[in-house]
């Protein structure tokens, strides 16, 4: 009962997923006897038996935690046998299609049976899918998953391509998926399958020929609210993030036009805070003059280690202390002992980070370089009774 | 009953293209959309997905959807728009002739194609543009609308489109991915915190019909606040007998008695017999439209008083007459009431008959009635000593980070933890302050574009006006801690 | 020369653009003798001749200022002849055609002359920009715009359609911009415009099916390194945003499970604010004994107050002071009297906000509810010499 | 000397899909790309936008394009991959067979040929799956490349893909709106902060041709830093003459001048005179390969040092040597040569003898050279006492807060601020900071979203990665202060 229900501890014959670090898993079905290779070691599936999922499991180089599985871990891990749908998409095709426990829905294909897995969790235990795949193999190993992942009573299998046979079922569903190269030769099929009172239906493809030509077959039949859509997700890194304050010079008249860069909001504090901020410029100025001109190239370095070091990414899955003063204790720095790590509270500003010897330190989400760009488009349509 | 067909005492989507409004049916009510004043009566006994259409007032069954684009496009076209000119008297037909026409009973095709014949430029226009006119001018004119059931879907979007901010503007692939990344199916325990009047809490407990436990941590120290919407999802007893409430303004002082009584956990009654104290949400609902955006959270408080001292059937009986003027008024602001203030008072003011219907059915809900706040809380208490949490779930209006540290230890191991925040900010401080904590792993930090298209034969292209918000989502997975 | 060049002050005949807030804008023609209305009352054009560009101009209600016009102050000005680029796309356009002073262009359709104008201001002064507009209104027009903004020189405006009859152009052009319904039907004589050393074109459509017949047709005629692309300009609005602190309620083991609201990051101060952190956790305490059991409500309608200002927008264009405590002057807060702003440093968090009086403030982008969702295909193409 | 055709001593461009380098054309000098050397010898000659092939190890113009995939795909063909088994087997032939036919002397079309012959499931494959295979192997196999002039884009697109980093990840699309916002143009007088390797100051030199002046203001306290992207845009003498550096580490005490000598701007000497002074910035190159990611500022103050003690003109050629070791060394370096670190020191090695063209060169840019680092600083100062500025345009990897309020004051009024950063917090400060202080109106900030599309028939997507990071820009307008 893995995947529709939750349990505390590890048996012989369960998948779980063993987590190494961020965006390193592995699905793993527990046998006893067996080993498994991590990058941390050897793992001995029976020393997993009896452990609570959750717990940390310590390898000859490391250590990894041992989750349970659900759909969303299981499409991260799961064999390719074909393009999967990913859980952005599939999220937004459960809650599209109103997928609830008690739902009966046709899908083809079955494929990696990424998207199958949701569907099962999501519509058990009195739900029911039927899913068809036009690949013989394909279909073979997703029905033997379904029976190793306990689910297999809520699902039948069925090779067949549908776009020549049809789905050979009469007003069942409550929805159809279909991801198929040309869907519009199973529409008629999945009109019939849907139930007399109606149902809603997605077609899944990635490119737009195919969207264009489903849509018009779509309204030839019948179906109405014709929704097209992309999903995109964008995955933020969370960090502790820094740019260096550049040096502007000196200038007797601080008040006037000096010492910006360090106490750039100056005008703007708040009452309470005054003193202390008066005591941030101070320190920042004690330090300038220190480091002045004689010493430039030695605060200049400092400023490109911290620029070098200005990504201190949390890396992730794992705790990482934020040392803000990390920079300091690298051996070049001779001054280290003179810092002093200074808040400058009060203006609007301090509210999206600190002047921290000389870097403007902050933490931001920074958005991926590369994400995902497309995975396909996905077409909803209504049928109502008639 | 049959589910699938259109009762007295439902609650009804209404749907118009984008434009979409939650009714309760009661015979001889009247309901508005579009400034239109009609009944829901003719619609009791069809069956759920029927068109209707209003006509001189009265709603009929729409027995053949009124022509489409291209039976009307004129076989004139013009090839682009160079001899097109832009000019106000293009449309000859006054909007007094278009009402005047409507008032005399002409029909719906006969309007639009009077509207095409005066229309100067009609011949001119591309063959697309033409298609585009039409269509226009028929969401204009005509009154057609489809009657479905409520879900998650449609109320999202009803808000979404009309009160986004009654919703942390939570749009409906985010409360798609809350519930996937919560993996929250039937049978499992819930936790979760919802600002968004119930919509979430709906959401679960759709995804769970009447399988396992709902736990609703609300702000404010009495049994519930009002969550307008989730009346609107119409959940039948056995649905809501899954949700418990607790609120939060106890949660210190309970983790404090949880750690010095840890075993009492195994002492406990079975949990099961809990449920039939439930569905405090109708009976605590107060009147949403004064309040407006105002939130709950003080009104709470007004009624929780009332709540503690009068803890009677007879009170009960008159909060449900409050409730079921609620009912009419909470959907129709929803339904941006607000833009057409002349209705909402008619609709406030026929508050006063209930319908046997409506009573017989809140009676039923609360046959087991008459549990004190505390008790209700005692029972909550049971659950959350019993159970440990599947899947913690906040969509909040308040800081998440204080909620979800005093929550995370209700979690079992190896259960997603689901933040849902409008703003970024105070996402990172939760991320940043649960990664410090420990006891997690796999975060990630989240926002979705999502973009429409228009298909449409030679016109396909994503929709010229999209959603730049879709909040963000903190997601992460806790693991046994040590 | 306005569109060109900068000039300090405003003469008879400049076009202007009156700025009244974010988002209100007009563009005039200054003529003496004239008057305008604006929302803040009438402006005499003849109070404009002689002032330095961006001097701000006080009208009956309120006051404006008068900006140089630019070509993108421009396109958010120009009278809509036709649908338009805007500066996403322009700029986008500008620099993949490779467009510098000296490039001869050629465009079609003219349309509303928005791109027309960011073509010339970047060719000039030794390029020339051939525009060709089958529309014959709105080519008189553009031609007349062009005049009055004394950019006519780089200009040359014809009437005809391209599709039908060509450019007439013989490999004069550095760079070809297409905005056709039917660009494809341009194309032969697009290339036959290009120089004999190559260039670059782009072709504009709303439509997907436009950009494949498009493509298809410039792969035939010798067209490389296609591109497609779409630019969406996402706008923040910044602002001071809060969240109420929720009341988690009183735990005699403040140091333990209580208090986490107002002190979450205790455990993680940095040694030289822990102090000061101590008095935070105080003074919130101190309110929290205050406000406890019976004055519950009072402090919950102040929560809901600080939900309402949420979004403490600093209106566009405005200074606005940020007023952190402006719940507290609201008369229903009899308490605001022992308010405190708190600062909670040290943590990582703090460089995300503050918690001010159980309110987390926030300095934020918001994401626009609305935006472009789309403007339409770009279509780049080099010609290379055989 | 035509500019369009390819003579020594240029700056090229090479591009091989994404793969783009750039290089400088002499004469049986090795240059490597995709692991393969070769001369660009037979480049000379040719026009830009010529493609050429290596084979053999020799350049060649290439007369006909290869074989398209068109071409290439075989009638035969599946219908689905319903028959398709995923197998390491599937090529029979071994990379070294391939090498092997390489050496041999094969033709294009033939190896390729080959290729597809001995893919056991290439008849099975889908007519576009087919396409695809042949696509990718001819961009494995064969060496097509195209030379073309440097420019912002060719230049912006070749760091991007390889090193964003150097440049700020500066997308561009957003150095295009940068230009645009900027109102860059012929003729007027721009302020800017570049520390993108000089690319954001090439491409804005590129729109103005030589006509206008541009004041780049550089960390450190020296006339100038290293900006190895800006002497591969190959500017004739006209154009860099415009650039005219000032060092920020003297900004403060400069406006401390202006503000008590402000009546000065009238009297200082004509500006154009001021411009034969220039071209330090090839002059002060520093071996960019050394330094690595380490960015310019420390190495700034250890050229410093040495140019204030010897400023004469043998030091002045010792510098061009390192310089024209940089030029090499510096774009290979921008062309990923990290990745196959063999060739890297190759390159490296070959930078002994140099070339008589490229001394002359250099020499006659610097023919008004010996002009003191405090004479430049000082022809700067005059160039912004003259002008006010027509748009300040900061591209930083500093904080941009203290550089913008250090700067503003030096813009005309209603001219564009623009500021570019790869992060949103330091911009939402600068933000929030400008409008504070006063002085400026139509606030924007903005990221941008660049979306690429596959269009091939039946086949038409959105590529499959994009990238998500735009930067952000935020652009403001000045007003008179009164």
């Amino acid at each position: 009962m893995s995947f529709v229900g939750y349990k505390k501890c590890v048996e012989a014959g369960d998948t779980v997923i063993l987590f190494l670090r961020y965006g390193h898993m592995h699905a793993i079905r527990v046998k006893e006897g067996q080993t498994f290779q991590t990058k941390y070691g050897a793992l001995r599936h029976s020393d997993l038996i009896g452990c609570e999922y959750g717990s940390k499991i310590v390898c000859p180089r490391g250590y990894l935690f041992i989750l349970h599985p659900t759909p969303e871990l299981w499409t991260q891990n799961l064999p390719h046998r074909t393009q999967i749908l990913y859980s952005t998409d599939i999220s937004t095709v459960t809650y599209q299609l109103d997928l609830k426990p008690g739902s009966v829905v046709v899908e083809s294909g079955t494929g990696s049976a990424s998207l199958s897995h949701a569907i099962i969790r999501t519509i058990a235990p009195t739900g029911h899918l039927h899913t068809f795949e036009f690949h013989e193999q394909r279909a073979e190993k997703a029905a033997e998953e379904f029976e190793e992942h306990g689910i297999s009573q809520f699902v039948t299998v069925k090779h067949r391509d549908v776009c020549q046979k049809g789905f050979g079922l009469d007003h069942v569903a409550d929805a159809v998926f279909l991801d198929l190269p040309v869907p519009w030769n199973a529409l008629s099929s999945a009109k019939q399958a849907l139930k007399k009172e109606g149902g809603r239906l997605c077609s899944f493809s990635p490119c737009i020929e195919q969207v264009q030509k489903t849509c018009e077959i779509l309204r030839i039949m019948g179906f109405e609210e014709l929704y097209t859509i992309e999903c995109l997700v964008r995955e933020f890194d969370v960090r502790t993030s820094s740019m260096p304050i550049v040096d502007l010079g000196q200038s007797p008249d601080v008040g006037q036009v000096g010492n910006q860069s360090a106490a750039p909001m100056k005008d703007n504090l708040g009452q309470a805070d005054a003193s202390k901020m008066e005591d941030t410029t101070d320190s920042l100025k004690k330090n300038e003059q220190t480091d002045a001109e004689p010493q430039t190239k030695k605060v200049k370095t400092e400023q490109s280690e911290a620029m070098e070091m200005g990504d201190i990414a949390d890396s992730k899955g794992n705790k990482n202390k934020i040392d803000a003063d990390s920079a300091s204790k690298k051996p070049e720095s001779a001054d280290a002992g003179k810092r002093k790590i200074t808040f400058l509270p009060a203006s609007a500003s301090d509210l999206l980070g600190k002047i921290d010897n000389r870097n403007f330190v902050f933490k931001t989400g920074v958005a991926p370089s590369q994400m995902p760009g497309h995975t396909g488009y996905l077409t909803f349509a209504s049928l109502y009774p008639i | 009953m049959n589910g699938n067909i259109i009762s007295e005492g439902d609650y009804v989507v209404l749907k118009k293209e984008k434009n979409i409004k939650v009714f309760r049916v009661h015979r001889q009510r009247d309901v508005f959309m579009d400034k239109v004043r009609f009944t829901l009566d003719a619609a009791v006994g069809h069956p759920y997905g029927t068109m209707f259409e209003v006509k001189n007032g009265k709603l009929l069954k729409l027995e053949r959807i009124s022509l489409t684009e291209e039976e009307v496009t004129k076989k004139v076209a013009g090839v682009d728009n160079r001899d097109l000119h832009d000019l106000d008297s293009n449309q000859m037909l006054s909007q007094d002739d278009i009402e005047e026409m409507k008032k005399s009973g002409e029909s719906r095709e006969r309007i639009i194609e009077q509207i095409v014949e005066h229309s100067v430029t009609f011949e001119k226009k591309t063959e697309y543009a033409q298609a585009k006119y039409i269509k226009k001018k028929k969401l204009k004119h005509l009154m057609e609308f489809r009657i479905v059931k409520p879900n998650a879907r449609h109320l999202c979007e009803m808000y979404f489109n009309k009160s986004p901010a009654k919703i942390c503007h939570l749009r409906g692939d985010s409360l798609g991915q809350i519930l996937t990344y919560g993996n929250v199916k039937s049978g499992m325990t819930v936790g979760l915190v919802d600002s968004c009047q119930g919509l979430v809490i709906g959401a679960v407990l759709e995804r769970m019909q009447g399988s396992g436990k709902v736990v609703s941590f609300h702000p404010g120290s009495g049994s519930t606040t009002p969550r307008p919407i989730l009346d609107m999802y119409d959940f039948p007893p056995d649905v809501t007998e899954m949700l418990h409430n607790f609120p939060l303004q106890q949660i210190n002082s309970f983790r404090l008695e949880t750690r010095s009584s840890q075993p009492v956990s195994g002492s406990v009654q079975q949990v099961h017999s809990v449920s039939d104290t439930s569905i405090p949400e109708t009976g605590t609902m107060v009147d949403e439209n004064t309040i407006g955006d105002k939130t709950m959270v003080p009104n709470t408080n007004e009624h929780n008083a009332t709540a503690l001292d009068n803890d009677d059937a007879e009170i009960n009986t008159k909060t449900e007459l409050n409730d079921s003027k609620d009912a009419e008024g909470a959907p129709d602001d929803a339904c941006g009431l607000r833009q057409d203030s002349t209705v909402s008072d008619t609709t406030m003011d026929d508050s006063g008959p209930l319908s046997n219907l409506d009573n017989k059915r809140k009676r039923k809900n609360r046959k087991a009635g008459g549990k004190s706040e505390a008790e209700h809380i005692e029972d909550t208490k049971k659950v959350l000593l019993e159970n440990k949490l599947d899947c913690l779930i906040i969509a909040s209006k308040f800081h998440p980070t204080p909620i979800v540290m005093a929550l995370i230890d209700f979690l079992a191991p190896s259960r997603p933890l689901v933040v849902y925040s409008q703003y970024k900010e105070p996402l990172m401080d939760c991320y940043t302050q649960v990664r410090e904590k420990g006891g997690f792993i796999n975060f990630h930090l989240t926002e979705t574009w999502l973009r429409q298209y228009q298909v449409l034969p030679q016109r396909t292209h994503p929709v010229i006006q999209m959603c730049g918000a879709s909040g963000y989502l903190f997601v992460c997975c806790s693991i046994k801690q040590t």
